[in-house]
């Protein structure tokens, strides 16, 4: 890792939770104006973190604690590997162990509606990992390494060749983002069975935690999603936007669905395709293969 | 197989009212359900002995506060059906239009809530809009949005004149245009059908042993409506039950778009046929004897029942509303399902608590 | 439109027959009505029978028990829990028995809708 | 210093030595002395050898005297006995395989070989082989430790008259004996024996408690290892023909192989399934659950299992480039997958330790069959970190067993609370298992860029079995880890949680599983060491180009790279930070969410108020998807699709 | 999927719907039911009101010909169903189309629509 | 005003209970969220959790099991929190005043900060309320 490396993984880390939360507050901007109404200021995420931070101290237990630090310090891990350009496949093991923690904090209460949230976050882990994987190894193909910061080096943009990940990314895109069709273990809108789910003991600090670990992870999500077309990077910037206001139309035009749909679209589909974009890069596109 | 076991409700943000149950669930599916009830009774059939006859109209326009309109119209009904009090003609074109009125925004109220049980929040978002007309509507006309308290013995508190009749209709048009944009998405919308069609099944044959009224016997074959019998104006204005088959819960919502639309033409044919006339007949005395109506409310048939003695004070009152039997019904579809379904299920009988425990 | 009522009065003995011709006759039971008059109870069942109401009385003594119904009719079975609750009528067999737990809580007062209640009660 | 040639003599002689001692010795004292001085020699003696190994290179030598003739007599003994155990327990398929394979052996050494025909060298033993000893002899010693507290509780709880604690430890120190044979030989002949005996150990130890099941499960084991073993036998006499030689170092010639030596060496890859446990053959490892813990702990972690894995690997070198290792790599990879995913709907401990350990043999014979020398370092760390975290896993399992006299994942629950200390163990020994940056994932990671670069056309079918397979590992691991942390904490006013249930005696139990998890942290955070002194060299003797980098710390292979000890100290960081930032106080422990309907909780967790006012106890029971990934829904595709990758396999390398 | 693209796209680029309340006052429809007053010029304090009441919301404390004669008015427990307006005979009672503010604590308005304490007026002899 | 509490202030999330109310608050509640008075532009979010939410807002009368219900819920709430509570029958037991199982006003059970009037209190009486209850929150140190 040289120094450039590393300086730009920290400023990331700096600088993501604001990236984070301003994307957020335009997410419910946006998704507010697709409802008829005018929604918050794009500025709320960070009051409402600001808010939580400094609610009193209340706990189910000890453990909680422990699992919403390590989900949060893994997470800015993910992100300042991914922005200091480290190795792809170890980005993703960590970023499920971050998720892992999110569900051992769950876990670790004796809750109903926490306890099937983090069974359903499993299912949901069980879901966009083998995607997220495998479209690391179809860009290995591609560009012949696994580090970011070679990805970054490959001429060609990758959606050319790898139209068909893209879309199942958007798949596990959704899920990650824990977006309509697939937001099964949180229910964000918290009105639907699981009265927020994982989230369901958290709160106050921890709860923040959470919120900022989130916000790390969508900046981390939604860079991977710029590396489909690294070169040049502002093309990449408007790639993650695009995909990420399409996830809002999708959040806004769909129901939430149960786990065996979401198990069947991921595995199906989503691995399906990136499956094909493989075979189609080792048949059809092989000049392309370095 | 391991089980779990934990309560849904009483404070669960996908019930609007407090009612819980005890849930039994192996992995996703639920095995076992029992319902628990209570947390929202108050006594009002007690308080109804208590007060004069003549201010339990609005005490039982608060049994329920979507359906408001309805309860009260039917305990007037039951008084003037004790008392032999002929209402004017233009009173029963008004109650038909108000409780109409109440139907079409209970049906959209209830739609919104659907779409939020599944997480469809625009949808949600989009129902309560096109609702926001309704009450606009119900509040130029009666005074109040949501507890119209226009429904007394004898006929109606307020008339609605010719310029606001102009202004009702073309609110209305407005809201035509509104609905139609929403109703396709209930009607077609692959998530919500996957969500809905098959979904909480209850047969016909089922569904009238277990007593089930409303949209949830429409929703299962059940030909059977209380605006059949032709109370108020529904004698003169046609009226025929919609019924669908299936008895799933995508059923039920289809039964409950088209009353949407049935309510919607109602309002606007009572309209066009208002006679003119007094609004109310003076009522004098007290009731004595007794007396047992059925109207429709939106979730299904609501039956009241008086007994006075001649006094001031009824005796008895007993008000028997479309949730307290539906609650059967549900009990037998909820075994089975998946724990994502219970919300859905639950809110396809569309209860109303407040209504089932008075 | 004026509702035309027939009213049928039965024997205590005699109600899960009258119950069970009725459901024979595709009827359904809409609900049932119990009546605090004094000496006796009076419980009315209301049965829809296409497209009127059909109503069966039955006289119970304060004290003696009333058969349920809710084996023959499920529907029943809430309808009769609330009538033991709410007037201390001793209702035998219900499908699924609350004890009285189905509205009231512990504290409310006991059997609140009879016109004199006992004297244990906790006011409301 | 001793020489090499004497070192292996005491690492496969002192284990049998000892084994026919303890069963002589029935007194308990003298056992435990018996016990713990052959199995401290035995470590060292591994040790010794490692340094002897990495000093001179590989260790080749014929020992002098009539061994042959003593194996021949032993092997025809050991294949009538299993003849024997066929019509004594009336079971047609022991009977059969058994007679078949005695047959085929007594006319292949009779008939085809000229006699006096001997394989030089007998033994040969390079590092890879020590590897492999120092897992047998190190974490197989500890086992049998272990088992000297497991086997007394053991008998307390079942009330035995009499002990057979002799006829235990006698198979399960032959066993290592045997094992260490395995791994040394170069002689297929005498690998024959070896293979056979750990089969025979195995089936004894598995009916050990001589129930129904026990019985049933043994039987089970025998026959499918007697598949393994016909296949050898077959294999062999193939071999012999098309080349004359019965020498493993011959057989593994790198690159050199001919064409028609395929088919003995899938056949004796497919042997290598069937004492893996892969499917369709995983069924006699989950019933081998059945037996007492360290059997169980000591046939998954580091013998028995590993044995199958260490045959496919040491004969890779054969087959690289062909059809069969683009064959086994799909298999591997379909195997890894498939019992992660079955594992998901397990609730009995020790059968998702079965399924895991299964899919973790999947995953080396897959990185076998990607043959290249990243994927063999892959396979290679994957042996050493599996065999010491399975074993701490085995081990914890066994004690929580005995002292919540379950099994069930279920029982589990909360178990933080009851057992600290164990729970804790199981945990981080689970975390170990599971997640970055410990041993296992970086083995993982290596395999899946090896899978990703792999020369083979099926090499996406490969990749994607692999994917699938880690994300339904997570599932089972996690849910597992819940279920221990579960519990409900003590607030303000809530009254005394249960006091903990007294944690069973038998603190050499504890050290024992104390010391493999501490083994399991360190072999993690000295990865680089590891591989660059080990691994790679390893790998290298095998005639593979190394192919992780290891300068400062760091793995780095020639399309990735990983820096542990970053993620250690923020692994540090996330544990120290909260205790340091804040401090929680009894107050702010609130109760649970329960829709507004929670009392405070009992000694037994969680109440809330429900139907008539009526407190109902909470009950948490986990998900575990039966119907979706059941074995009852999935077991016929499975094995289908296993006979059928199986058959495939055959087809194409006969053809 | 597709059948609500249309109704967010519209929203999308229509302007919002939401009336912005503190900011912006909608006027209530005429005759909408809020606030309510009681004229203590033309009461005669006959105490219909309070009889006809519904929630107990109207209180006449001392005799009609009591020179302290005064109505209590309870905001907090009115149901604002106007039947006290309705049944007044001198039109005292006057109804608001605007409707009542939420204050932080529940107030009894007395004469002159100033807040009371009930209490006191009922322990000193009202 | 600290940053803190201009935190707090601009974002009140709520949890609603619904204690033996007749549904018509309720409803108004729920028409505050949507579209045509969106209270989200003030940051509220119906959160549905006592243990994320600031605002515990009551419809209806206190009932004897809704009490209990309400007491879990309000100590189950992180400080600060406020609460208010929305209609006549919240506030005093309104037409149910006489109703043998009402305890009264939900003030009977826990401590109110704000008091919505209206039967059915309308969604501009309930923002007013939001805004007043947020007004004592920002002086909550």
């Amino acid at each position: 890792m040289s120094l450039t490396e590393l300086l730009i993984g920290l400023a990331a880390l700096v600088l993501a939770p604001f990236v984070g939360g301003f994307l957020r507050g335009v997410d419910r901007r946006v998704t507010a104006r697709m409802q008829g109404r005018i929604g918050p200021p794009v500025r709320q995420p960070f009051y409402d973190f600001l808010k939580l931070w400094a609610k009193a101290l209340s706990l189910p237990n000890k453990a909680s604690l422990v699992w919403a630090w390590a989900y949060l310090l893994l997470t800015m891990v993910t992100v300042f590997m991914l922005f200091a350009g480290q190795d792809l496949l170890i980005i993703f093991f960590v970023l499920a162990f971050a998720a892992a923690c999110l569900a051992f904090g769950a876990y670790s209460v004796r809750s109903p509606y926490a306890h099937i949230g983090a069974h359903r976050e499993l299912l949901q882990i069980l879901s966009y990992e083998p995607i997220l994987l495998l479209t690391v190894v179809a860009i290995f193909l591609q560009t012949g390494t696994f580090m970011v910061s070679g990805v970054l080096e490959h001429g060609q943009p990758l959606l050319l060749t790898l139209p068909l990940a893209f879309v199942a990314v958007l798949v596990a895109l959704g899920i990650k983002l824990r977006k309509s069709p697939f937001d099964i273990s949180a229910s964000e809108h918290a009105h639907q069975e699981l009265v927020r789910g994982v989230y369901t003991e958290y709160s106050g600090r921890t709860l923040a935690l959470i919120e900022l670990a989130h916000w790390y992870q969508l900046v981390l999500i939604l860079a991977f999603v710029a590396l489909f077309w690294a070169q040049p990077l502002w093309a990449g910037v408007l790639l993650a936007l695009g995909a990420y206001f399409l996830e809002f139309v999708v959040d806004n035009v769909t129901a939430r669905l149960r786990w065996t749909w979401m198990l069947s679209i991921s595995w199906g589909k989503g691995v399906g395709l990136v499956l094909l974009n493989i075979v189609l890069i080792q048949f059809v596109f092989s000049s392309a293969r370095v | 197989m391991p089980r779990m076991t934990f309560p849904f409700g009483p404070q669960h943000p996908v019930l609007p009212e407090a009612i819980q149950l005890k849930l039994t669930v192996e992995d996703e599916r639920v095995v076992e359900v029992l319902p628990a009830i209570g947390y929202m009774h108050r006594g009002i059939e007690k308080a109804a002995e208590k007060n004069p006859y003549l201010n339990n109209v609005f005490l039982c326009e608060r049994i329920c506060g979507i359906c408001s309109f309805i309860h009260g119209m039917a305990y007037c009904q039951t008084i003037e059906e004790i008392m032999k009090v002929e209402v004017p003609p233009r009173a029963e074109y008004l109650r038909v239009i108000w409780s109409e009125l109440s139907r079409l925004h209970s049906h959209l109220l209830w739609l919104g809530l659907l779409a939020d049980s599944f997480g469809f929040e625009s949808l949600f978002m989009q129902c309560w809009r096109v609702r926001e007309i309704v009450l606009d509507v119900l509040e130029m006309t009666t005074g109040q949005r949501v507890i119209q308290s226009t429904c007394v013995i004898g006929g109606v508190r307020r008339d609605i004149d010719a310029e606001q009749a102009a202004r009702m209709r073309e609110m209305l048009k407005t809201l035509k245009p509104q609905i139609d944009a929403v109703i396709p998405v209930f009607k077609h919308d692959y998530t919500i059908k996957s969500r809905t069609v098959g979904r909480g099944v209850l047969p016909k044959d089922q569904a009238w042993k277990l007593g089930a009224v409303g949209p949830t016997l429409r929703g299962s074959g059940g030909a059977w409506d209380a605006r059949m019998t032709g109370y108020a104006a529904y004698d003169e204005l046609g009226f025929e039950p919609m019924v669908e088959t299936d008895g799933d819960s995508y059923a039920r919502t289809l039964v409950r778009v088209r009353e949407t639309y049935q309510a919607y033409e109602l309002v606007l044919k009572a309209l066009d046929r208002l006679p003119e006339g007094e609004t109310k007949v003076k009522v004098k005395g007290f009731p004595n004897g007794e007396a047992a109506i059925r109207v429709e409310q939106p979730r299904g048939e609501l039956f009241y029942y008086a007994l006075g003695d001649g006094t001031s004070h009824l005796e008895r009152l007993k008000v028997r509303t479309p949730t307290f039997v539906n609650i059967p019904a549900l009990l037998t579809m909820l075994p089975g399902c998946e724990i994502a379904d219970v919300p859905v299920i639950v809110l396809s009988i569309d209860p109303c608590m407040s209504c089932t425990e008075r | 439109m004026k509702s035309v009522m027939e009213t049928i009065s039965v024997g205590k003995g005699d109600l899960g027959l009258a119950v069970q011709r009725l459901l024979d006759n595709n009827s359904r039971l809409v609900t049932a009505v119990c009546l605090d008059q004094e000496e006796h109870f009076v419980v009315k069942y209301f049965f829809h029978k296409e497209p009127e109401l059909v109503c069966l009385a039955v006289k119970v003594g304060k004290d003696e028990e009333l058969p349920g119904i809710s084996g023959l009719h499920l529907n029943a079975a809430l309808i009769e829990n609330e009538m033991k609750e709410f007037f201390g009528i001793n209702i035998t067999g219900i499908a699924l028995d609350f004890g009285g737990r189905l509205l009231l809580s512990e504290e409310s007062p006991r059997a609140p809708l009879l016109k004199k209640r006992p004297e244990t009660q906790t006011e409301g | 210093m001793l020489s090499g040639e004497s070192l292996v003599a005491v690492l496969v002689l002192l284990p049998v030595a000892t084994a026919a001692a303890s069963l002589a010795i029935k007194d308990e004292r003298w056992r435990w002395l018996l016990i713990i001085l052959p199995s401290g020699v035995l470590i060292a003696a591994s040790l010794l050898l490692l340094a002897q190994v990495l000093e001179n290179g590989p260790l080749t030598f014929t020992p002098s005297g009539p061994w042959d003739s003593l194996i021949l007599i032993v092997e025809l003994v050991l294949l009538a006995y299993f003849v024997y155990v066929g019509v004594a327990r009336r079971h047609l398929l022991v009977l059969g395989l058994g007679a078949t394979q005695l047959v085929l052996f007594a006319l292949f050494k009779f008939a085809w070989l000229p006699s006096g025909f001997k394989v030089q060298p007998a033994f040969h033993i390079d590092l890879l082989a020590v590897i492999m000893c120092l897992v047998i002899s190190v974490i197989g010693s500890l086992i049998v430790m272990y088992a000297l507290n497991y086997m007394q509780s053991h008998e307390r709880h079942l009330k035995l008259g009499a002990t057979r604690q002799h006829v235990f430890f006698f198979y399960l120190v032959g066993f290592l004996g045997a094992m260490n044979g395995v791994v040394f030989a170069n002689s297929l002949l005498w690998f024959l024996l070896f293979w056979g005996l750990t089969t025979l150990c195995c089936y004894h130890l598995i009916r050990h408690d001589l129930t129904d099941e026990a019985e049933q499960s043994g039987l089970r084991a025998l026959w499918m290892n007697l598949v393994g073993g016909l296949a050898l036998v077959t294999g062999m006499s193939l071999a012999y023909q098309a080349s004359g030689s019965l020498s493993l170092l011959d057989l593994t010639g790198f690159g050199t192989v001919a064409p028609v030596m395929l088919l003995p060496l899938a056949l004796f890859c497919f042997a290598g399934f069937t004492k893996a446990a892969q499917v369709p053959f995983q069924g006699w490892l989950l019933g081998a659950m059945v037996a007492p813990t360290p059997v169980s702990a000591l046939l998954h972690s580091s013998t028995m299992v590993k044995a199958g894995v260490y045959l496919v690997l040491r004969l890779a070198p054969g087959y690289e480039g062909t059809y069969l290792s683009a064959g086994i790599a799909v298999f591997g990879a379909f195997v890894f997958m498939i019992t992660s995913v079955l594992a998901i709907s397990q609730n009995v401990s020790k059968r998702v330790l079965a399924y895991s350990t299964i899919s973790s043999l999947g995953l080396i014979i897959c990185c076998a069959g990607i043959n290249t020398g990243l994927a063999i370092a892959a396979a290679i760390a994957l042996i050493i970190y599996h065999a010491v975290v399975k074993g701490v896993l085995f081990l914890a399992v066994g004690i929580m067993e005995q002292s919540i006299h379950s099994r069930d994942i279920e029982d589990m629950e909360g178990l933080v609370t009851r057992l600290p200390a164990l729970a804790g163990m199981a945990i981080i020994g689970m975390v170990v298992m599971l997640f970055v940056p410990f041993g296992v994932l970086f083995a993982k990671w290596a395999g899946l860029q090896a899978a990703a670069a792999a020369p083979t056309v099926w090499f996406s079918l490969v990749v994607t079995f692999l994917v699938v397979g880690s994300a339904a590992g997570i599932v089972f691991w996690v849910r597992w880890i819940g279920r221990l942390m579960s519990h409900t904490a003590a607030g303000a006013g809530a009254p005394e949680a249960a006091p903990p249930e007294a944690e069973p005696r038998g603190s050499l139990s504890y050290l024992v599983v104390a010391v493999l998890l501490a083994g399991g942290v360190v072999l993690s955070v000295l990865a680089a060491p590891l591989v660059s002194y080990l691994i790679s060299p390893a790998g290298a003797a095998m005639g593979y180009n190394p192919a992780l980098d290891t300068a400062g710390w760091h793995l780095k292979t020639p399309f990735g790279f990983f820096t542990p000890w970053v993620l250690f100290v923020v692994i540090g960081a996330a544990l120290l930070l909260p205790t340091l930032l804040v401090r929680v106080r009894t107050e702010d422990i609130r109760p649970v969410y329960l829709c507004g309907e929670h009392r405070a909780s009992t000694a037994g967790g969680p109440v809330f108020t429900s139907l008539g006012d009526q407190a109902v106890p909470l009950v948490t029971g986990g998900f575990y998807w039966s119907r979706a990934f059941g074995e009852r829904s999935l077991n016929v595709w499975v094995n289908g699709a296993g006979i059928a990758l199986l058959a495939a396999l055959f087809v194409g390398v006969i053809v | 999927m597709p059948w609500m693209i249309p109704n967010i796209a519209k929203n999308l680029t229509g302007a919002p719907a939401t009336r912005k309340y503190p900011f912006e006052k909608r006027p209530y429809f005429p005759g909408a039911r809020g606030r309510l007053e009681v004229d203590f010029l033309t009461c005669t304090f006959c105490g219909l009101c309070e009889r006809v009441c519904p929630a107990q919301a109207i209180k006449k404390i001392g005799d009609k010909k009591d020179p302290d004669v005064t109505m209590l008015y309870k905001p907090f427990a009115c149901i604002y169903c106007a039947r006290c307006a309705e049944v007044c005979k001198f039109g005292s009672i006057k109804i608001f189309e605007e409707h009542t503010a939420p204050a932080d604590r529940k107030l009894t308005l007395g004469r002159e629509g100033e807040p009371v304490d009930e209490e006191f007026l009922l322990n000193n002899g009202f | 005003m600290g940053l803190i509490s201009k935190a707090r202030v601009k974002s009140p999330w709520i949890v609603h209970y619904c204690c033996s109310s007749c549904n018509g608050c309720d409803i108004e509640i729920l028409a505050c969220l949507t579209p045509y008075y969106d209270v989200e532009r003030f940051g509220i979010l119906n959160i549905g959790n006592p243990k994320h939410a600031d605002l515990l807002v009551v419809t209806g009368p206190a009932n004897r099991r809704g009490s209990r219900v309400l007491k879990n819920l309000y100590e189950q709430m992180p400080d600060p929190k406020l609460v208010m509570a929305v209609g006549a029958c919240a506030a005093t037991g309104g037409v149910f005043h006489n109703c043998y199982n009402i305890l009264g006003g939900v003030d009977q059970a826990i401590p109110v900060d704000v008091y919505v009037p209206g039967c059915a209190a309308r969604p501009e009486a309930i923002i007013d309320g939001v805004v007043l209850a947020l007004d004592k929150l920002s002086k909550i140190k």
